[in-house]
């Protein structure tokens, strides 16, 4: 890719421009200001293993709000994505156990994909609103992954399942693989949107619906694409939540959807559809998970925190407005 | 009517009907495109006019009714089928995506990818390309537009009616239609679009027009189908009938000969 | 292989450094942890250390447990004291802050395996799951029981213990016919009551409830008391809270199982002072005890009425 | 009233055709269909009592969601209408030890209006996405509450606090006044929505909001008022919660705002803003509590129950989808 | 030109500018509307006509420059400053509410309410009389429009514009702005709108009209205002200049008189 980008020299800029297009000042501008002020206030801060204890810490969530924004970008939302991710964990815990851990993996991503495809199917063929569908499936999922796992938790044997907790080393930083996983995610998906027809007609699917099907899109077929590769991403993210805890628990993750909307939000991708983008999003995770450990090492107790990221979630917003009326 | 005879219409309609609730916007309407010929539409607001041409894009299915391309029935569930059969249409609402770039909206649903590797492998879109031939096709109309990789809500409305005819304009093969192209545009503009539907009568390509613009229609129409109440009341030949005629004709207040009646023109 | 150990932030150890104490609950809102958590501040305040208080969003969130312990540790603290959510979910997370030289203590729930920690100070729930269930039985006598059972969460920890330990303790085995309905109610007492209208309608016979707390009690009670049945039912809980003691006295509830959160607290706070202290590492399973709280004992189970209750309960 | 309606037989005609013009079929065919399903499986399904208690459960959620309606049109979300209810509670309750029980309605009134004001004040003056406002004030809002709250519950005095607990009978009927402010609530808001100038802007804001600006419509204050209003139906939804339960518990309600969107959303409302109404709304929660009611009668154990409403959730607003679609 | 000196312009623009980015949508443009007249404003598309009318008209507040009303200065805010003087508008995207009924829409902003205690104290909204008045109101356009109970949003293109042009027509008391208002219409409808502006000046109100028609503009104007390139680039009158040289000054082929130039018309 690098040798092309040398040859499309005008093109690589195009790149860099479009991603500057997107809303990300404001967020940007927000993240930063937090990692200043909590590096004046803690010196553990800047540490690199604090810093790599925050990028592993919004694996599981980060990893999920790609998927979020996929849908959020269609004008859609997905409640069910945390429950799919929860079940996930069970097939694969228990999966694994029965089969081995390329079995479990496969049972994985088989079972999030086809639930991904029960959502796209109500919201593609029956035209349903998504909200509604997945408040539906995440009620649903939530309670036969509880069937499902009786009333336990399942522990994953090191190996595979657990290969993206294993951390290494590059240089004085030392993370896992989860973060490298969930780096690949936002990279691939953010290629997939900004430089392939798919992507541009995610966008218009979900800014004209109308007008994306006058043109020909196959806006059905696209809408569905994308609740099939939210399926997959959720799937990812079940094995990053075994490698961060090998212990699939089915109470677990019940924010994970509330929390995923809120990175993609914060990150300036419009809950009305065709605007945005997971650049922004890695961002507003990236921001929530600064302020809970900046916060935590400033010695703040949690209700006072929610307080703060309550407030502060507001303020990051705010400053992104700001921003951009400005840049106008 | 004897060439009409001879080789069959390009794109017809007989009997269709659309109702929406209890307004009926396509009562039973007839329509014939002859090859090679600028067909204009005309009648009141709220004739059915549009309505109609969206039943022949694909856009709209109608109740019932038939559709037929060079004799043979064809039946178009959606806009690509109509596509796929070469009719591009303009529609009186445009069909922008208007957070997308001007670029991407011309090419929207035939993107061009790389060549080579980085296109059939990664599906990498060619955006240089894109944008240079968009901004061509926006330049021989003479719509004077900065950038292409502007976002077209950032466009005047001129400026979003010529992004939509350059669309179809470029990329018709087959049939081209026109849902009142020239309404927001301006009179060197509008000059423009209408040397861009004689360019493509040259190209042999059969061009529907919709317009109120009577003189423009005069200008540039082989025929005149005028619609009243959601159907074909006649088709009319520019070279018979004065202005002031056909706008009779529309209203209703004059009556065609028999011959305009059944589509002869 | 396992997660390395962090070399940057375990600088604890010289004794004149202030002693920070790491506490980690399920969830902030349940009163419980709040006493909890009021009377491990009261306890480091009276040390002279500090305390930081974090919390999991709800209960089961191991993810949450486990960022706050990893956040801990970067933060400094010596000791961290936690009410683990699933008693396995957070171990990894556990080892690595013991490599990393901070005492773990566990609170109100066991890990499993209990060495998991350095030591545990925890109420046993099955037990108080069992002297409930021996005191609804024991009040119920002869009577046909025809149980609800109102749980939490399913699969929590505590919810299986109490709920378990309430069948043993009234000598039924899980899915007797006895069991006449049974719902979650994350222990809200909104949910317990609009649960409780609900199977009254279709047991209307019930006469043994179980709750998993005394805010789900509270909320049966309005149901019952609704229906007209309060005569009938006899309505066991667990916690000990002071709103608790006093439903007991007012007759809302029959008998409440007391814990002690304070005492595990303040036995937590201590242990990690001491450590830093003098290095005295704790260690086993301390059982903080439970107490039977009612106004009408039954013979062969001991109790203590609400008066004693009332100076001893919590929140 | 009546005497205005017989004077303008035309427009009484026209009040009817109004109602019915709202998306209401299908919610309504789901809920008749619930009901039918109900009393099918279970005798005392039908029995005046247990038809009270459904209205019972149902009043707490459906007054909180005749405000979420009200935001809801306006093209907002308000996540955190429950958590404003919930602190009304604990003020009422501590208030009423301080002051007694009128000043402690008055308190909780000025609160949750304040609580309105500061929504509206972010969402209309800083123009931020009312997703994220609420978001914000709702994690502060609950943390606040559990702060003031202590590790309490607090016990309300019977009197003017629980008086909408104390029921009452029509005949057979038994129900409570809670019941009545309900209704009362949702009555007032309909004619406010569909028969004043307040109400046709509303829609006008939630449809179009830069059409309503260019109509002259003070598009900001409009907006403002609406999270007024909704500041003072959570304030009456806290007055009904002590007289369902006399016992103020700052960890109640928890799922209020998702439960209340729901029920919005299942009556018909877009999220997108200016369609939909609190007609459906009603039926919507009405549908949630038969849902939950019926089943438990029905024997099915709550994690079956789950599962089955989250299907029939979606089924309900399919049901709904389609009849719009053959009314077509 | 001694007539515009003895009464000040009704409306009144200075040096206004308004950028977007790096477009300069109004760049120092000058404005002048005398009383009772018809003023035609013409320009390419883009050229800034509608950013300049809604900076007239409150919906775009001026990066700079003045406004002045009678010759004293004014400072819009929003679109309910300049309505509350009197200024009324059709806006190029008409500013519709589609989900809303037609009667609505034409009373959006200006509802009005039972009489006696029915509407004082519970300000409920005289339905009946609203619909009866914009349903008179479209017929006298000659808009056929079944019912005015139905929503916007299943009107056709044209009976769209008519609803927006029939509000400002029936409200406006100082100065009716309308831009492009027969874009979308028909030929009978325009017909009836350039009474309607006829009957409009009849009144002695002053119309601000901005077309691409220019036959229409010719037929009803007194003054032209031609834009170009975000600014006034002349003032000329209909019964002097041709039409063709009308657009020859639009596209800057011909200059101007010093005169035009400086807006003397
Ligand atoms: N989705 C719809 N729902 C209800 N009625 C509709 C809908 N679409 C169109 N109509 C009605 O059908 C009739 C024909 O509309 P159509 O748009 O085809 O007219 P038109 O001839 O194109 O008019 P114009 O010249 O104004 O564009 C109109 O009366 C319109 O109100
Ligand atoms: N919101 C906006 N953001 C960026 N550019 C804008 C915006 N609105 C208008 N413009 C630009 O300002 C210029 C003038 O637009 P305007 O709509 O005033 O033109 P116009 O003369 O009315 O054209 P038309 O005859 O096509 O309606 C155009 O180049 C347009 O692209
Ligand atoms: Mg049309
Ligand atoms: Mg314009």
């Amino acid at each position: 890719m690098s040798s092309e980008a040398v040859l499309q020299g005008r093109s690589s800029r195009g790149i860099i421009r479009q991603i500057l297009r997107e809303p990300l000042l404001g967020p940007l501008l927000a993240l930063v200001l937090a990692v200043i002020i909590f590096s004046l206030v803690s010196e553990t801060f800047l540490a690199p293993y604090n810093l790599s204890l925050i990028l592993q810490q919004s694996v599981v969530v980060g990893i999920l709000a790609v998927g979020q924004t996929l849908i959020i970008l269609t004008a859609g939302i997905d409640l069910s994505i945390g429950a799919v991710a929860v079940l996930g964990t069970i097939v694969m815990a228990q999966a694994a156990g029965a089969g081995g851990p390329l079995v479990a993996l496969a049972a994985t991503f088989l079972v999030c994909v086809a639930l991904g495809a029960v959502n796209g199917g109500l919201v593609t063929v029956l035209r349903l609103p998504p909200f509604i569908v997945t408040l539906g499936t995440f009620t649903a999922i939530q309670a036969a992954t509880r069937l499902l796992a009786g009333s336990q938790t399942y522990q994953v044997p090191q190996g595979p399942l657990t290969f993206l907790g294993t951390s290494f080393s590059i240089g004085r930083f030392n993370t896992t693989y989860g973060v490298v996983a969930m780096l690949l995610v936002y990279l691939f998906v953010w290629y997939a949107l900004s430089q392939t027809a798919w992507g541009r007609h995610v966008y218009a699917v979900g800014g004209n619906i109308n007008a994306a099907r006058m043109s020909g899109i196959k806006s059905g077929r696209n809408l569905f694409s994308v609740y099939l590769a939210t399926g997959v991403i959720a799937a990812i993210a079940a094995w990053a939540a075994l490698g961060r805890i090998p212990n699939a628990d089915p109470n677990a993750y019940q924010n994970a959807n509330l929390e995923s909307i809120t990175a993609v939000v914060i990150g300036g991708t419009s809950l009305f559809g065709g605007r945005g983008g997971v650049v922004g999003t890695l961002i507003g995770t990236l921001i929530v998970g600064v302020l809970r450990n900046g916060l935590t090492l400033a010695g703040v107790d949690s209700l006072y925190q929610n307080i703060a990221t309550g407030i502060l979630v507001i303020v990051a917003v705010a400053v992104d407005q700001f921003a951009r009326r400005r840049s106008l | 009517m004897t060439r009409a005879e001879e080789v069959p219409p390009v794109l017809q309609a007989r009997g269709l009907v659309k109702k929406y609730g209890n307004v009926t916007a396509i009562n039973s309407a007839d329509f014939d495109l002859r090859a090679g010929e600028v067909l204009a539409v005309v009648g009141d607001n709220g004739a059915g006019k549009s309505s109609l041409i969206k039943a022949l894009a694909g856009a709209l299915v109608p109740d019932a009714g038939e559709i037929l391309m060079g004799g043979t029935k064809v039946h178009f569930r959606n806009t690509r089928d109509a596509r796929a059969m070469g009719i591009e249409t303009v529609y009186q609402d445009l069909a922008v995506v208007p957070a997308l770039d001007i670029a991407t909206n011309v090419f929207l649903g035939r993107e061009v990818r790389r060549r080579g590797l980085m296109g059939t492998l990664f599906r990498r879109l060619d955006m240089p390309r894109m944008r240079t031939e968009s901004s061509g096709h926006l330049s021989d109309l003479k719509i004077g537009i900065k950038s292409v990789s502007q976002s077209v809500e950032t466009l005047s409305g001129g400026q979003r009616q010529g992004v939509a005819v350059v669309r179809a304009g470029a990329f018709g093969k087959g049939v081209i239609i026109m849902d009142e192209p020239t309404a927001a545009l301006g009179v060197r503009e509008s000059g423009q679009v209408i040397d861009l539907i004689h360019s493509i009568r040259e190209r042999g390509i059969p061009v529907v027009l919709i317009s109120h613009d009577i003189p423009h229609v005069f200008e540039v129409s082989d025929r005149i189908h005028v619609h009243r109440l959601g159907m074909r009341a006649a088709v009319v030949s520019p070279k018979i009938r004065s202005m002031s005629e056909v706008v009779a004709l529309m209203t209703g207040a004059e009556q065609p000969t028999d011959g305009e009646r059944a589509g002869g023109g | 292989f396992g997660v390395a150990g962090c070399s940057g932030s375990s600088d604890s150890g010289g004794s004149d450094e202030q002693i920070k104490v790491g506490l980690v609950t399920k969830t902030d809102s349940n009163p419980f942890f709040v006493k909890l958590r009021e009377a491990a501040q009261a306890q480091a305040d009276a040390s002279g250390a500090e305390l930081i208080s974090l919390a999991g969003a709800f209960d089961g969130d191991n993810e949450g447990q486990v960022a706050a312990i990893e956040n801990l540790v970067s933060q400094g603290v010596q000791g961290i004291l936690i009410t683990p959510n699933s008693s396995s979910g957070i171990l990894n997370a556990i080892k690595s802050a013991r490599d990393a030289g901070v005492i773990v203590i566990a609170l109100d729930t066991a890990t499993e395996p209990e060495d998991a920690v350095d030591a545990t100070f925890a109420t046993d729930n099955l037990a108080a799951g069992v002297s409930q269930g021996e005191w609804v039985k024991a009040t119920l006598g002869d009577t046909a029981p025809q149980i609800v059972m109102l749980d939490g969460t399913p699969g929590g920890t505590v919810d299986t213990f109490r709920h378990d330990g309430f069948l043993q303790g009234f000598g039924v085995e899980e899915g007797a016919a006895e069991i006449v309905g049974q719902e979650n109610t994350n222990g809200d007492q909104t949910k317990a009551q609009t649960a409780m209208e609900n199977l009254l309608q279709r047991a209307p016979g019930v006469n043994a409830l179980y709750t998993i707390n005394e805010p789900a009690a509270a909320g049966a009670y309005e149901a019952i008391k609704g229906a007209g049945l309060t005569d009938q039912v006899v309505i066991g809980s667990v916690d000990g809270s002071c709103t608790g003691v006093e439903n007991v006295k007012n007759g809302v509830i029959g008998a409440t199982v007391m814990q002690f959160p304070a005492k595990m607290a303040e036995q937590g706070v201590d242990a990690v002072v001491k450590y830093v202290q003098d290095g005295t590492k704790p260690s086993g399973f301390t059982d903080t005890g439970s107490q039977l709280i009612t106004d009408t004992p039954v013979d062969g189970l001991d109790s203590k009425d609400t008066s004693w209750g009332a100076e001893n309960c919590w929140g």
